[in-house]
């Protein structure tokens, strides 16, 4: 038998895992909390400052490889939690959704990235 | 005669132990991470909108609706972070020679630092 | 008991412990083409080799000598080892372990690299190589594990092998074996045969022995002619936990443990066993002196305080204690972690705080079936190594650590040739084998299923009358009258046994029934041990005699060799020289300066 | 001390009989109560006095041997290990390991669980594997103990009956069937990763491991069975990736 290209997926599942582990909550933070707190002139300086960074290319850059991790972090964990639910004889047809979904949000990124 | 006897398996295997359960959670924080990152790029799609799109999209964000579904998105990638870094000392163990690594320290230095480290400088570099 | 089909192989290893494993590879390597068969009444990693902790001996340091491992070993055997066998033993033991190391054993390691060792009792010096206090664990499972490398080795698990099948010229061509999970009776043929189915501990009430070393092999030897030899020497180890039995290592003491009584002393410098240096002194613990004196003396030490009233009583019965409090807890930690666990689960008690109780518990069969350096008995084809067998390295008190090292000796010795004998005497005839096999599941069925016979008695009776006798009357200290009376009362039980009724009557997986083939054999044995402990009115090393208090070298320096009587009466005991070539019987010294070589002879 | 003196407690067992029953049942058997006594003992005194047609299997009774795994209210352990002390005066539930076919009562069947064992080649590959001449192989307790605690395990299965893949999933060797191809990995004198891992990484065999971790929980030998398949995890991606950087046939 062949070794499974399961490595390959289960590589960037964990690379995925890290980075949204190290960023997801600050980012949260940051969008959910931060910025849509306080008065119109903090809101309005605080914004400034995130599309200052966001703008930087590097940071473009970084934000894109923790984004992309992340999304296929999740759809091999959301894949997985379906097989071990009961929808082991579709996991090869799961692998669709879950990495073709992780691969759509990851060109949106790139795309609103780029617009920024 | 009937021989060997095979034990059904029930759906709702995951409430058989409360080890399981704390896995389901687990592994459930991954939606909540992926819904979250959906509005991270709406976000991102509006600060490319320009400063109105971006106010706007602010001011609907403070309402109640939105805060508490943030308030649900930290709490579940909060639980994602515990969770992962906790794990890191099993999977990577570390060996200073035949001593390794105590998995609680090894947690912090490998995870729980790093993370509490990233996220208050992010948060610094918003406040300042 | 259903007839099932029969498997032929080359081999047919009955045992699936250290021994059996070591000769099935043995085998396996030598003789490609050949088909060996493991057939055990356990999955081979639950064979009671697991359990051994403290390490197994074989000279690998420069600073050792051969000649100290086998000055050692016969002088712990109180001269009644064979000393070619001896040699032998020693000789190979460093191949023998290297090639376990090879085979992925993880030993303990000095700083360099090298395997450690650490020094047991009654030993010159440090020679006992271990992998922290699970020894034989390791041993088993890298042995096991080993096997499976080999597609020749056939494995028969759960089968619970019940006769010897021997053939019309009086070779020994395979075995009945009840497959467990089916109940049926299988007839497993081969050109040779070798036991390897361990001690027989379980026939006393307090034994470090697991549930399944009730004697088996022992039994089926003997029911097929052949002597089972110096039966009478049973060791007690001097350190087991009160209640169960299970063992604490003797690694405890070889790292530092001291033994003290009630007043917190050492007794055993009251012993002739050397004198007691403080815990601090560098030269603690001394070789062969006190703590680290052999296991028979350690034992008889603790009875004569439990004479003296110098033992501590607890619900469990009398104790000393046995203090490690001053090896601190890292040393305790990486050297003998197990005895920790065990002492905290089984005895409430952290060796790290408090010293931990213990008392002298059956350990181990010095004797067992009778074979020669080359592993024989005397039924052509039919091989014995390990705790089954008496070949004899151990005489009358086995040395502590021996007992690993000549699993793997005598085991791929056994192998090597049983292999050869194979290869010798090719031909026998199939459908005479079968019908012995088939008569065996016919007489099973007989004895055991017959439903028409009720109210008999219960397993578990006899099993307890049987303990209470062999503890009584041939424990540590003995003498004529009660040995007499164990021998009565075994005649008697073995009346019973045939009177002796079970509950399940079905095939699949009667435990009932394999309890009550064990308690068949356990019978058997404590025959042989009762009868020849009677006859040697003498004292030596683990057989004391309280009515012969004196060894006695003029009419027993010989072994034991006791024969089963198809009539039911008592064994047959004649004696067999023990081989002597260059280390005349002396007398056994322990404590500072002794075991200084040939010269300390009387 | 008369019977009815004496502290007794509930042990209620799971009975299946291959010859007569299509379902299992449980009985329950009153037993003297001894703080000392673990659940084994209440078993062997059942078989011992009351039903001699009760089946379980055990040894060595001081967990080393791992023959004596059950289920024991709901959760895999050594009944030589569990104390009644720890359940009196409730009832015990005694039943066979889950996510193995029973075979009579208590006894579960090993037949997969070998068949995995083997297939990870648990055994030191190397050439010379036979040739004592050169003395032992070196090896430093720095190196030993890269592998030590997944040499540890004593094959009770109790990580199988706690893992849902190992449930669910045919394919999946489980936890100490991998947590020893993953010794003999780690191990300074082997050379055979790269056979073992030929095993290990196909198809679901490793990677249905979801890193529940209730294998490494169980454990009573501290083995950590779901850290050592995370590590060989990683080492199946490492190689994976390596195929890239130095593919197969382009020099050794």
């Amino acid at each position: 038998m062949k070794r499974s290209g399961e490595a390959f997926w289960w590589a960037l599942f964990s690379a995925g895992g890290v980075m949204a582990a190290l960023f997801v909550p600050a980012f949260v933070l940051v969008t959910g909390f931060l910025l849509p707190a306080g008065d119109e002139a903090v809101a309005a300086e605080r914004t400034a400052q995130f599309a200052a960074a966001v703008g930087w290319w590097p940071v473009k850059l970084a934000l894109l490889g923790v984004l992309a991790l992340s999304f296929v972090h999740c759809g091999h964990r959301i894949r997985h939690t379906l097989m071990d639910l009961g929808l082991r004889r579709f996991s090869g047809l799961l692998k669709v959704p879950c990495y073709g979904g992780a691969l759509a949000a990851t060109i949106w990124a790139a795309m609103l990235l780029w617009r920024i | 005669m009937s021989g060997q006897y095979h034990r059904p398996h029930g759906w709702a295997w995951f409430l058989e132990r409360p080890g399981y359960v704390r896995f389901m959670v687990r592994e459930f924080t991954s939606f909540f991470v992926a819904g979250y990152l959906i509005v991270f790029l709406v976000t991102l799609g509006r600060l490319g909108g320009g400063e109105a799109a971006f106010a706007e999209w602010l001011g609907a964000v403070s309402g109640p609706g939105w805060m508490a579904a943030h308030v649900i998105a930290l709490v579940a990638a909060a639980w994602h972070s515990i969770t992962w870094f906790a794990a890191v000392p099993q999977a990577m163990p570390i060996y200073l020679g035949e001593k390794r690594l105590p998995a609680p320290l090894a947690a912090v230095v490998m995870g729980y630092g790093p993370w509490l480290t990233v996220t208050a400088v992010i948060v610094w570099w918003v406040l300042r | 008991m259903a007839h099932g089909t029969t498997h032929e192989h080359d081999v047919i290893i009955i045992g699936g412990g250290g021994a059996g494993l070591r000769a099935s590879i043995a085998i396996a390597q030598e003789n490609p083409d050949f088909s060996v068969a493991c057939v055990s009444k356990v999955y081979p990693m639950r064979s009671h080799t697991v359990t051994a902790e403290g390490g197994a001996a074989a000279k690998i340091k420069p600073n050792d000598s051969l000649e100290d491992h086998i000055y050692d070993t016969i002088s712990g055997a109180d001269w009644l080892a064979d000393q070619d066998a001896v040699e032998y033993f020693v000789n190979e033991a460093p191949t023998e372990m290297i090639q376990l190391e090879h085979w992925g054993c993880p030993w303990s390691r000095e700083p360099d690299g090298s395997v450690a060792v650490r020094p047991f009792g009654g030993m010159k010096i440090e020679r006992t190589w271990f992998a922290a206090d699970k020894t034989g664990f390791h041993m088993l499972h890298s042995l096991f594990q080993t096997t499976l490398k080999y597609g020749n080795i056939v494995r028969y698990d759960e089968h619970f092998a019940t006769r010897l099948l021997i053939d019309g010229n009086g070779r020994c061509r395979g075995c009945a074996a009840i497959e467990l999970r089916t109940g049926t009776v299988r007839a497993i043929l081969g050109k040779a045969v070798i036991i390897c189915t361990g001690g027989a501990g379980r026939v006393f009430p307090f034994t470090t022995n697991g549930s399944i070393k009730t004697g088996d092999g022992m039994s089926m030897a003997y029911r097929a002619g052949v002597a089972l030899k110096d039966m009478e020497f049973i060791q007690y180890h001097p350190t087991g936990l009160p209640g169960t039995g299970i063992l604490i290592t003797e690694a405890s003491r070889g790292e530092g443990g001291i033994l003290v009584n009630k007043d917190g002393y050492r007794y055993l410098q009251d012993y002739e066993l050397g004198e007691a240096l403080d815990v601090s002194d560098p030269r603690h613990p001394q070789k062969r002196a006190m703590e680290l004196g052999p296991r028979d003396r350690l034992s008889q030490c603790f009875i004569k305080e439990r004479w003296a009233g110098r033992t501590i009583e607890t619900k469990d019965g009398h104790v000393v204690h046995l203090d490690l409090r001053h090896l601190g807890e890292a040393k305790i930690d990486k050297k003998i972690p197990f005895v920790r666990e065990l002492s905290r689960n089984y005895a409430g008690i952290d060796p790290v705080y408090k010293p931990i109780p213990v008392r002298p518990v059956v350990h181990y069969v010095m004797g067992g079936i009778d074979v020669d350096s080359n592993s024989a008995t005397s039924v052509p084809g039919l091989y014995a190594a390990g705790e089954c067998a008496c070949v004899s390295i151990n005489g009358a008190n086995r040395l502590g650590s021996n007992s690993l090292t000549e699993l793997l000796v005598f085991g791929a010795q056994a192998g090597r040739h049983a292999a050869r004998f194979a290869m010798d005497n090719p031909d026998y005839d199939v459908p005479d084998l079968e019908a012995q096999a088939e008569d065996e599941g016919a007489r099973i069925r007989r004895a055991w299923f017959d439903t028409s016979r009720k109210d008999g008695e219960r397993i578990v009776t006899l099993r307890t009358e049987l303990h209470e006798a062999m503890e009584d009357g041939a424990g540590i200290y003995r003498n004529a009258d009660s040995l007499q009376a164990a021998c009565e009362t075994i005649a008697d039980l073995h009346e019973r046994y045939r009177n002796v009724t079970l509950d399940d009557h079905t095939n699949s997986f009667n435990t009932e029934l394999t309890a009550a083939l064990e308690l068949g054999s356990l019978l058997d044995v404590a025959e042989a041990m009762a009868h020849s402990a009677v006859e040697r009115t003498e004292s030596r090393g683990s057989h004391q005699r309280l009515d012969h208090t004196e060894r006695n070298d003029d009419d027993f320096l010989a072994h034991s060799m006791a024969f089963h009587q198809n009539d039911g009466s008592p064994p047959r005991i004649e004696y067999k020289p023990v081989t002597i070539t260059k280390w005349p019987p002396g007398a056994r010294t322990y404590g500072a300066g002794s075991g200084l070589k040939k010269s300390e002879s009387t | 001390m008369t019977m009815s003196a004496q502290q007794t407690m509930t042990i209620e067992v799971f009975r299946y009989h291959p010859e007569t029953d299509d379902e299992p049942r449980f009985q329950a058997y009153e037993v003297p109560y001894d703080e000392d006594w673990v659940v084994l003992d209440a078993l062997n005194w059942i078989k011992d006095h009351v039903d001699g047609s009760l089946t379980h299997r055990w040894s060595c009774r001081m967990g080393v041997c791992g023959s004596c795994g059950m289920m024991v209210n709901g959760d895999p352990k050594l009944t030589c290990a569990a104390f009644l002390k720890d359940y009196y005066p409730r009832p015990i539930k005694v039943e066979p390991l889950v996510n193995f076919p029973v075979e009579r009562d208590l006894v579960v069947s090993l037949d997969g669980f070998m068949e995995k064992l083997e297939a990870v080649k648990p055994y030191i590959i190397r050439d010379d594997v036979n040739d004592t001449s050169g003395g032992e192989y070196l090896q430093s307790p720095a190196e030993l103990a890269q592998y030590k605690q997944y040499s540890m395990c004593i094959n009770c299965m109790l990580c199988y009956a706690a893992c849902p893949v190992a449930g669910h999933e045919d394919e999946f060797l489980g936890p100490a069937a991998l947590a020893l191809g993953h010794r003999y990995n780690k191990d300074s004198r082997d050379q055979g990763q790269s056979e073992r891992l030929d095993v290990m990484l196909v198809g679901e065999a490793i990677w249905g491991c979801t890193f529940v971790g209730e294998c490494t929980v169980v454990c009573p030998k501290h083995v950590d069975p779901a850290g050592a398949i995370q590590q060989a995890k990683a080492v199946g991606a490492q190689e994976y990736f390596k195929r890239f950087v130095a593919p197969k046939g382009a020099g050794v």
